[in-house]
């Protein structure tokens, strides 16, 4: 006799790990989603040199900005990825249908996907600092501010990809979607460093910065998970 | 209570923690000085970065406006009815800049304590009113001037 | 005679300009099989993710268990085991973590039978190679041991039998028998001509 | 989502896009004659007779369009957003549609005010555009209506992108108290809110009389071409209900 209703034996948090281990496990395979947004990250970085001058006083001014731009153009380009391959092998559709809240999957993977890139970016900017004559004192303030806006960023980039999913070519909006609203993390980010540099307390910054995060974590995946549900059913 | 519930509950409370976190630490934020905005006071007390790039604002002293005859250089001292410090600039100046007008300007404090600015932006008042208006006011002396604190963010 | 366990009244779908159906209803049945048939393009893979509460895109009612599906969302997807047009397989991920991550997501798969369910399916052997490497039939299994390692009340399958060897339909046939039997339910959609045709309840979309 | 039945009636009279037809087809003209009348008031009035400011002589006049615009550029997110949060919610299709309406005309204001703003701007600031909070925030606007238009366009379906455009702009509800509270954020050099509802304000009745009857006829032009936008919409997407074909077959 089949049982009448299946009691959910498995915990939110049971969940999230599993979803989190498994994304994680998923980039560790595929080693290119790893290093391609870092290589990017450098190469933009090399640009502004490039095309606009080496003199190192004009680069240590723009380097705050620059290295801020860059964090999140990188961000931006692996945010297509998030959603892609599972809706493409049919895993997605299999995650709407667990009785669990979608709410944790989609947390998850929104933190594996910056474990995947935002940290690393993170760990990486001193190096790309250092490209662009940052002064030393700024670096702390540089890494700081990545270290809490880059996860804001994969917040709201994973609206944007939940959102673009179901379309064939997802990428190119993506960013139209995204960007406005990166516009805010980018302003107290890149201010955070330039009063890093100016050696003016960063508190102010980091705290606004914080704040972003905050709410981000609690709505984010709210709107993610309705996303997603949208995309799928299209 | 069933496990529906629970998580619904659960979700309300993170909203409402996660919400109360930002709440606080936009507070916190706001009570900082995060916009590199001074006033002459603080300049002159010596709490604003020297060379460094920073914004500052204050009215347009008057009489203190000498313009360079061979050059678009321009000086000029601008107080918060406190303090005074002294501007210089080059450039074209917008149509607004008059003596007690309110400016606000970007660019660093130098060596001598002169605030160099690279850019001198006239900070309009938020009073419209008709010239004859403020005629008669100008003559009976009671033109309203900016109130002094909003120069004292 | 007890209420059905899916009941499915009026039933309206429209896709892109076109109506697939309109007025659809069926009842089914605890130890029902049900097939759905139709042309390819009458809306079969549409009607299941509909059923499934993938696709959201319809008029009319469905109720489980005598309620609004929509009101008992988690009961009905604790209940419900989908197996859809993709496979559902990650191919970076090996047929045993694949089954571990179904684990997670449902509560009614049972994660002691992973390494049974894939000898059953004839995987043994491949539980640690990358499902990419494995064949397009192959990974269709890995999806469909997750039949062989619960009990859900209601299986949805669309087209479970693709790229399945002759052999392996057979067993499969039997499986869905054997959970009717124990009191479970099937809506399955395929072009292969089931050979038990007693029990099997046929619902055809070109009449709707 | 489970039905609710707690809202009152006319909530789910609106629902029903014959009736929405209908009523906005006998406001439609009520609302023309009104935005006519209080556009051309407000503008004779607002040019020809509204006395010059001390400071900015003439120039100051571009207010009576800039301010307006840039009132309902934000207010018509406010619509928009809200508008797809009750179609979302409720399922209402006629929510759908008003958001979906209102996009472009949200999007065209904020460009109005933008454009007025750099005029204005020239004048009064020595430049045509100055990245300061406001002006910024207004461009992220404009940024934002683009992205759900983008959306709009990007899906077929048209009730999966009205969900998915819905979503999105909720979101960016979250960057309208930005837009509000930008000025005192980076206390720029943009002068604050010009019009104050719960202040008296600080201009002589006969300069702020016809911004408020600009307003007012920007208000009502915007209800004119959202309500005719909304029109063309629902019989587009209503095009096999019967009471449709009734319609265009008695015209």
């Amino acid at each position: 006799m089949v049982e009448e209703t299946n009691i959910a034996t498995i915990s939110m948090s049971q969940q999230f790990s599993a979803a989190l281990k498994r994304d994680l496990l998923l980039s560790f395979r595929r080693k290119s989603d790893l290093f391609n947004p870092l290589i990017f990250f450098l190469m933009v970085a090399t640009l502004f040199p490039l095309g606009v001058s080496p003199e190192p006083t004009f680069l240590a001014d723009v380097a705050p900005g620059v290295v801020w731009v860059a964090a999140l153009l990188a961000t931006l380009l692996s945010l297509d990825g998030m959603f892609r391959s599972d809706y493409d092998d049919g895993t997605l559709e299999q995650m709407l249908l667990s009785p669990q809240p979608l709410m944790i999957v989609c947390l998850a993977k929104t933190l594996a996907h910056w474990m995947t890139t935002g940290l690393p970016l993170t760990l990486m900017s001193p190096l790309l600092g250092v490209m662009l004559f940052l002064p030393s004192d700024a670096m702390l303030g540089l890494v700081l501010s990545l270290l809490i806006g880059t996860p804001t960023l994969s917040f709201i980039g994973a609206i944007g990809a939940a959102l673009t999913v179901g379309l064939k070519k997802g990428g190119i909006l993506i960013s139209l979607l995204v960007l406005p609203l990166y516009i805010p993390v980018l302003i107290f980010g890149s201010g955070a460093v330039q009063a890093a540099v100016a050696g003016l307390p960063i508190g102010g910054y980091l705290a606004l910065l914080g704040a972003g995060l905050a709410l981000g974590f609690v709505l984010a995946p709210l709107a993610t998970s309705a996303a997603v549900r949208v995309s799928v059913s299209g | 209570m069933n496990p529906k519930r629970k998580q619904r509950l659960a979700l309300v409370l993170l909203l409402v923690v996660g919400v109360s976190v930002a709440v606080g630490l936009a507070l916190y934020a706001l009570n900082q000085n995060i916009n590199l905005f001074y006033s002459p006071t603080q300049i002159v007390g010596g709490e604003a970065p020297k060379d460094t790039r920073i914004r500052a604002g204050g009215m347009v002293v008057e009489g203190s406006v000498k313009r360079d005859q061979e050059s678009l250089r321009v000086q000029f001292a601008m107080t918060d009815y406190a303090e005074e410090v002294l501007v210089e600039y080059t450039g074209i100046l917008p149509d607004l800049f008059r003596e007690g007008q309110g400016i606000v300007a970007q660019g660093a404090i130098d060596g001598n304590g002169v605030f160099q600015a690279v850019e001198v932006l006239a900070k309009h008042d938020e009073n419209y009113m008709p010239p004859e208006v403020a005629e008669a006011l100008e003559a009976a002396g009671k033109m309203p001037k900016p109130a002094e604190e909003v120069f004292n963010k | 005679m007890s209420k059905p366990l899916l009941a499915v009244t009026d039933l309206f779908c429209e896709r892109e300009e076109r109506i697939l159906f309109d007025g659809l209803a069926f009842s089914l049945k605890q130890g029902e099989v049900m097939q759905i048939e139709g042309r390819n393009g009458s809306g079969k893979t549409t009607l299941l993710r509909i059923l499934s509460g993938l696709s959201a895109q319809y008029e009319g009612s469905i109720e489980w268990r005598g309620e609004s599906v929509d009101n008992v969302r988690d009961e009905f997807l604790a209940d419900l085991l989908y197996f859809g047009h993709q496979p559902g397989v990650k191919g970076m991920l090996t047929p045993q973590e694949n089954l571990r991550w179904y684990c997670a997501l449902h509560p009614a798969l049972q994660r002691s039978k992973i390494d049974e369910a894939l000898g059953v399916v004839g995987l043994t052997g491949y539980e640690d190679v990358p499902c990419h490497s494995l064949s397009a039939g192959q990974n269709r299994r890995v999806s469909l041991a997750r039949l062989y390692m619960n009990q859900a009340p209601l299986w949805i399958l669309d087209e479970p039998f693709t790229a399945i060897d002759k052999k392996g339909v057979a067993a499969m046939e039997q499986l869905l028998l054997d959970h009717a039997q124990r009191g479970g339910s099937v809506i399955l959609t395929t072009h292969h001509d089931l050979a038990a045709q007693q029990g099997v309840v046929k619902v055809n979309l070109d009449s709707f | 989502m489970p039905e609710k039945k707690w809202m009152p009636r006319w909530f789910y009279q609106l629902a029903s896009p014959k009736w929405c037809y209908q009523i906005t087809g006998k406001l439609l003209p009520i609302f023309a004659w009104l935005a006519l009348l209080c556009l051309g008031v407000g503008i004779v009035w607002a040019l020809a007779f509204a006395p010059p400011d001390y400071q900015q002589g003439n120039s100051f006049r571009i207010m009576y369009l800039h301010v307006p615009a840039a009132i309902l550029a934000q207010s018509c997110y406010m619509l928009m957003a809200i508008a797809g949060a009750i179609g979302l919610i409720w399922k209402m299709k006629v929510a759908d549609m008003a958001a979906f309406a209102a996009a472009p005309i949200g999007a065209s204001m904020a460009v109005l005010a933008l454009a007025t703003g750099a005029i204005w701007g020239k004048p009064t600031w020595g430049s045509w555009w100055v990245w300061d909070a406001r002006l910024t925030s207004m461009l992220i606007l404009l940024f934002l209506y683009l992205g759900v238009m983008a959306l709009y366009a990007a899906m077929e379906n048209p009730n999966t992108a009205a969900k998915a455009a819905s979503i999105l702009s909720l979101v960016g509800l979250v960057n309208i108290p930005i837009i509000k509270y930008s000025v005192e954020w980076w206390n720029t050099l943009h002068q604050p809110a010009t019009f104050k509802l719960t202040e008296k304000p600080a201009m002589p009745v006969e300069m702020w009389l016809p911004l408020l009857i600009m307003v007012i006829g920007f208000y009502c032009f915007f209800a004119v071409s959202l309500m005719m936008r909304l029109r063309n919409e629902i019989l587009r997407r209503e095009k096999r209900a019967s009471w449709v074909r009734e319609l265009i077959v008695s015209q």
